[in-house]
């Protein structure tokens, strides 16, 4: 196998990995938390939140990474915001890239669950209000497994983005091997390459694969939370 | 000790050959970064640990060295490429471009394609060298321009675009193209990748690999390529 | 002042008006379809905010919407069998059943085993909702408000989808609740036969106002509520205490009236038990009649008559310190001659006294 | 042989095996919750693809498993009152209840417009399913069904959540949609004065299983099925001829076992009526009783007696063609020496009979 | 307003704004159906459809952009037949774009719609059948009605992101000011000189307010929608 991918591809696809499953992890609850807000919510900065989740959607990729080099780099007001105060440095780092993938996932993500949430009945919660559960209680006891499908979906839409992100990962974190460089800089890389064509077909079939596996599982334990709820 | 450099996308294949017979020599690690020149120009400026930078025009170089990034005196140009005509096929015929050189004739309905010619550099040197020609004004219309010059040889490659421009280095690697005519160089700017060690490279082994760039096997390396070392 | 209810409320053209107070008990909310009275519960349950109004269970004031007061629902401990069953698809059965005790504090497995056994629910512990038959669904719902140790229980038309035979298992379970525990229920239904049983309180709910409210014996009694009832289910409730327990399965009562036989009533000797006679049920006769297969025969003395549109009479009775009604043709109050001050004898039938007719007290 | 249903189907632990065949007219499916009837309904309607069986209607093969026969359900053309409402959520009520028709052909505005006012959903037209009471739901979903020009009707529970007042008005139109269109229907209910009222034929369910099958007199005054239907339901059903209607609001009937006068019966003279008369209603005499308010007293003779477990006897009568029940106390039965063969008086309030126990033959 | 912009970005920006409407119109019917067959189906090639539609997720836009130009492209086999057939050419002409686009965002879209599609009570479905309908109208009766908030959340996503789309785009299609330069191509090309910045911030502004547009547009229709259909 070693042969078939040089270590720096492998790599590449390791970071991959990484990166996706970091970013969609870690912008779950918060995707959760957005999605319900804009779901069930009426606030004064509805409209504007919703904007700005789906402005990476908008903007093309390279001006959502050109953003991001500009706030969270390491000069950027919120990176050096964090870096001063928590140690925590994006630019050019895995990091970096885990989160502008998962800025460029995120409204894909919320949307996802969104749908759910507004598709769960009212008068369920309701129900449980009664039993003496609180607005948390109700959440996580109702809501919560019942939008599990939206979760679903919504994680593998942001794992399958941050699989494919490349604009704003290589405009924001550059592509240096091994520490930024993902499998589609790596292949941005060799498609600048004479003859690259067949190992981006190499590391193309790896990414599909992958993506793939994720789908499947997603779709198989969705079959399961389904047959647990029972429809028909 | 590990050498980080930022290197325009197009001298990948080139710069890897090279650097890779560094590492087996000196021992040390060359990490190399490749994008787009005004992505890695920006990052640089941003505060990207880059040691050296190669620049595929001169243009970002200079944004870099006013932001006061490259060591004093330590920038040079490295590189020098030439700009060529091409056309898909293994053998398509050659042609002779000078002044009354009807382009537009031999593309008919085909398109040209080009890298964006307002802001890719070989975009750039290829509309400078048409003007230059006298027939810009004709060919404008059946120009296709794409994200960089590699995506404009491949537009040519598939046989989508009858011809292109692109550099001779390029248009050397794939064999579904024919190098149809040079351009003058008198015709356009000259074209130039420049190179600077950047401030924050304070380790030896990033000197040393700047000193190599110019040195006899990186030559080797870069003209199996199609470059022309600058001196 | 066990429920304490005031309530304005506009949906479209529906406007709801109503304000009445209860004791302790079974408080009905007995009206026709789309009369309010599920917008009543809501409202009591916290689950609607009425445009102005007060609701306060013993004491406690849960909503005054003028004193800008609103307790959530959660925090209200208000059990409420929905009038649909809206059980949680995602969990089973168990799991819907136990959902409320979490928060009550200490799960009691006894009072568990209890009620998934009164209500014929222990097969389908480890089913989903979506598995089970319409009447299942609805007993689920109704063990899932119990198990939630609430301090007030809501119920909307909690029998209507089962049969009679669970319905007649599930009733003296209401009747312990209401007696034994004291909790406060309001419970809403078309089935006089189970308000009349149940109730001490009936509140007739029409198109968003309150029509009558009173005691059960004396909302059930009133020929003017009759109307509102359904003539057919016009009745009184008497109070009467068990004797014995006879052989043939028979049981003796005493009431002021004077002796009854019903069967089989449940409970030790002593126990006073209140028994609706339906005025329908209620035969008169002049004569002391006799070779009859009606066991119970009661002197009493005519109160009034008041004839109604169609063929019928309501006769009041006093029998005792006990009133009873009699619903019989204008044919026969004629015929016999029946006014005011006249002495007759009541026939009732030992079985015409439906089991879900007599409750404890 | 207007339906014929074989099934057999299992759900988990729930097994259903049935076979029966029904005439035209109303088949009632009686039986527990979780008896099988929905599961026999949707089977019906093709909704639910049993695991072997047979349906067809009027001759017509719906689904036939071994034969690999299953109409689909929208080519069935059976209109399905659901057990709960399923109304379309984002159409009016109107369009709920017009969506039928359009699939049935021409729309009948007239029909339209009786049903509406039939229902009391007239101010409901533009209405969303979301807004409304429970009880106004399940009457949208009567009529939608009902509009869509079925050729069978399925009905489960369909008045389980209306008032008596509501329900008094709709059983006279199942009776006209039976007895003036012939539409065969199937009707699932827990009221045994529904079922007795409306069916020709009733099916006791029990576990999955058919316990009993027949005609509706039969079924109801077999005291073997007294059990299965709840002994207070047990009664006879008698077929009468309105002779006059009297001034005082009477209506005069004549049976085989002799006259009646009952309340109200609607009708021109000639009309043949079933009457109900349960059980528990009837009062027996040894003696011609005298100065008593019932209206009614039919000679009879004792056919056989049968004692329960408990207090009561179910003593089965003859008088003329008919048969009469009587439910009376061990007690009284002894205390009269009722014996096989013995003529008694069968004595009846008048108003006992409730409306719903009169139908249109 | 002309001097604001050249008209070279007003054409970018009209240009955008068609391709991304067609893209988002054309490929509903289609999204609709495959989140339909996805929902409620089980067929063979389920798994083989599911990976197919989200695989311009998991691609670098380029190889996404790469594979268009292989097989719509002119010799491409696809291509080659619409043309030869239907006179239907997609090189270098807006309708490319407009393909590019469709692709890219059809995951979104079909996500969306399918999410709301399983949310459908069958059970609903099942009265239609019953009162006479067939499949085809019971699906546009009831469940194309009840989809609704799902076919509008996938319609905007989709604008969103075929306004967004860059990689791809032009990777297919190239950069043809009037007819294929859309406003990512020229906000990417501003990027690449210097000082491009402020020209790129005020196209930036305009994707930007569009995008918003067709958000609140949706949010509304979406509570309108709601409010018919009679929550709460
Ligand atoms: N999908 C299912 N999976 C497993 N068991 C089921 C399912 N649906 C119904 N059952 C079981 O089948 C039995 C019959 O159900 P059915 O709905 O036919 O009852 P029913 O007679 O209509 O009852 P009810 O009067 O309560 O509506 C019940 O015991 C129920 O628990
Ligand atoms: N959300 C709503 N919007 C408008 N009108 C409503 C709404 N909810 C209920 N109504 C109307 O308010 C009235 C009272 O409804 P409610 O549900 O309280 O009736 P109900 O007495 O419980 O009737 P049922 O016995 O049929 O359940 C009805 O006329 C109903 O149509
Ligand atoms: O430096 Mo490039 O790859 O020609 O833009
Ligand atoms: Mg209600
Ligand atoms: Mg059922």
């Amino acid at each position: 196998m070693t042969d078939w991918l040089t270590p720096e591809e492998w790599q590449a696809v390791a970071l991959s990995l990484r990166v996706s499953l970091v970013a969609t992890l870690f912008s779950l609850p918060l995707g959760i938390f957005v999605a319900y807000a804009l779901a069930r919510w009426r606030f004064p900065g509805h409209g504007l939140l919703n904007g700005l989740v789906h402005l990476p959607l908008v903007l093309p990729p390279v001006v959502t990474g050109y953003l991001l080099l500009l706030t969270f780099g390491r000069t950027g007001w919120i990176g050096g915001f964090l870096d001063g105060w928590f140690g925590l440095v994006f630019a050019f780092r895995w990091t970096g890239a885990a989160l502008a993938a998962a800025i460029m996932a995120f409204p894909l993500m919320v949307r996802a669950i969104r749908l759910t949430i507004e598709a769960v009945d009212p008068k369920l919660e309701a129900a449980a209000s009664t039993l003496g559960a609180s607005r948390p209680w109700v959440f996580a006891t109702i809501t919560l497994p019942l939008i599990l499908p939206g979760i679903l979906a919504g994680s593998v839409l942001a794992f399958a983005k941050a699989m494919g992100e490349f604009g704003a990962t290589i405009t924001f974190v550059s592509s240096i091997p091994g520490q930024t460089q993902t499998m589609p800089s790596a292949i941005y890389a060799l498609l600048q390459v004479p003859g690259g064509e067949a190992a981006v077909g190499r590391l193309v079939v790896i990414a599909v694969v992958i993506a793939m596996g994720a789908l499947l599982l997603s779709e198989w334990i969705g079959r399961m939370v389904a047959r647990r709820v029972g429809g028909a | 000790e590990e050498v980080v450099v930022f290197a325009a996308a197009s001298m990948k294949t080139a710069l890897d050959d090279f650097a890779a017979k560094w590492e087996t020599e000196t021992g040390n690690t060359v990490t190399i970064s490749y994008a787009g020149s005004s992505q890695l120009a920006r990052q640089i400026m941003q505060g990207a640990p880059a040691d050296i930078f190669i620049s595929a025009n001169s243009g970002w170089m200079d944004e870099v060295e006013k932001s006061g990034l490259v060591k004093d005196g330590r920038r040079r140009d490295l590189l020098g490429n030439s700009l060529v005509l091409i056309a898909h096929g293994r053998d398509a015929g050659q042609v002779d471009i000078a002044g009354d050189f009807d382009l537009a004739g031999l593309l008919g309905e085909g398109k040209l394609a080009m890298a964006l010619v307002d802001s890719v550099p070989a975009g750039q040197y290829g509309k400078a060298a048409l003007e230059a020609l006298g027939i810009w004004g004709q060919v404008a219309p059946s120009v296709a321009q794409a994200d960089n010059v590699r995506a404009a040889l491949r537009l040519v490659s598939v046989g989508e675009a009858p011809y292109g421009i692109v550099y001779a280095t390029d248009a050397a690697a794939d064999e579904n193209v024919t190098i149809a005519g040079t351009f003058p160089e008198n015709t356009h700017p000259p074209i130039i990748y420049p190179a600077a060690l950047l401030r924050g490279a304070d380790a030896a082994a990033d000197e040393a690999f700047y000193q190599a760039l110019s040195g006899e096997a990186a030559r080797a390396s870069f003209e199996a390529q199609g470059f022309r070392m600058l001196d | 002042m066990s429920l304490a209810v005031s309530l304005k409320h506009r949906f479209g053209t529906f406007r709801l008006d109503v304000d009445f107070e209860a004791p302790a008990g079974v408080t009905a909310l007995y009206g026709r379809s789309g009369s309010g009275k599920t917008t009543m519960v809501n409202a009591v349950a916290g689950l609607l905010k009425p445009d102005a109004g007060i609701v306060s269970v013993d004491g406690v004031t849960l909503t005054d919407i003028n004193a800008g007061l609103f307790v959530p629902p959660h925090k209200r401990r208000i059990g409420y069998v929905f009038q649909e069953p809206r059980l949680f698809p995602h969990l089973s059965v168990r799991s819907n059943l136990i959902y409320g005790a979490r928060f009550a504090g200490l799960q009691d497995e006894r009072e568990f085993d209890r009620i998934v056994g009164l209500l014929g629910i222990g097969t389908l512990l480890d089913r989903r909702p979506s598995k089970l038959s319409g009447g299942e669904k609805s007993r689920v719902a109704l063990g899932r408000a119990i198990l939630s140790k609430p301090r007030l229980l809501l119920m909307d038309e909690p029998l209507a989808a089962l049969d009679e035979a669970r319905k007649a298992e599930i009733l003296p379970y209401f009747e312990r609740l209401r007696d034994e525990t004291g909790l406060p229920i309001l419970y809403v239904s078309h089935s006089p036969a189970e308000v009349a049983r149940l109730a001490t309180t009936v509140v007739l709910v029409e198109d968003g106002r309150v029509a009558a409210i009173g005691a059960a014996a004396e909302v059930f009694s009133d020929p003017g509520a009759a109307h509102a009832l359904g003539l057919r289910e016009a009745g009184a409730v008497l109070t009467a205490r068990i004797e014995a327990q006879e052989a043939d399965g028979l049981t003796r009562l005493s009431t002021s009236a004077g002796p009854l036989l019903l069967p089989a009533v449940n409970g030790p000797p002593g126990t006073m038990v209140r028994v609706r006679l339906l005025a329908q049920d209620v035969m008169l006769a002049t004569d002391k009649p006799s070779g009859i297969s009606a066991l119970n025969v009661l002197p009493a003395r005519v109160r009034d008559i008041r004839e109604g549109e169609g063929p019928g009479a309501l006769v009041r009775l006093e029998a005792g310190d006990e009133i009873i009604l009699a619903r019989i043709t204008r044919r026969s109050a004629s015929a016999l001659d029946l006014a005011p001050g006249r002495s007759v004898h009541a026939i009732l039938k030992a079985v015409s006294i439906a089991r879900e007719s007599v409750g404890e007290i």
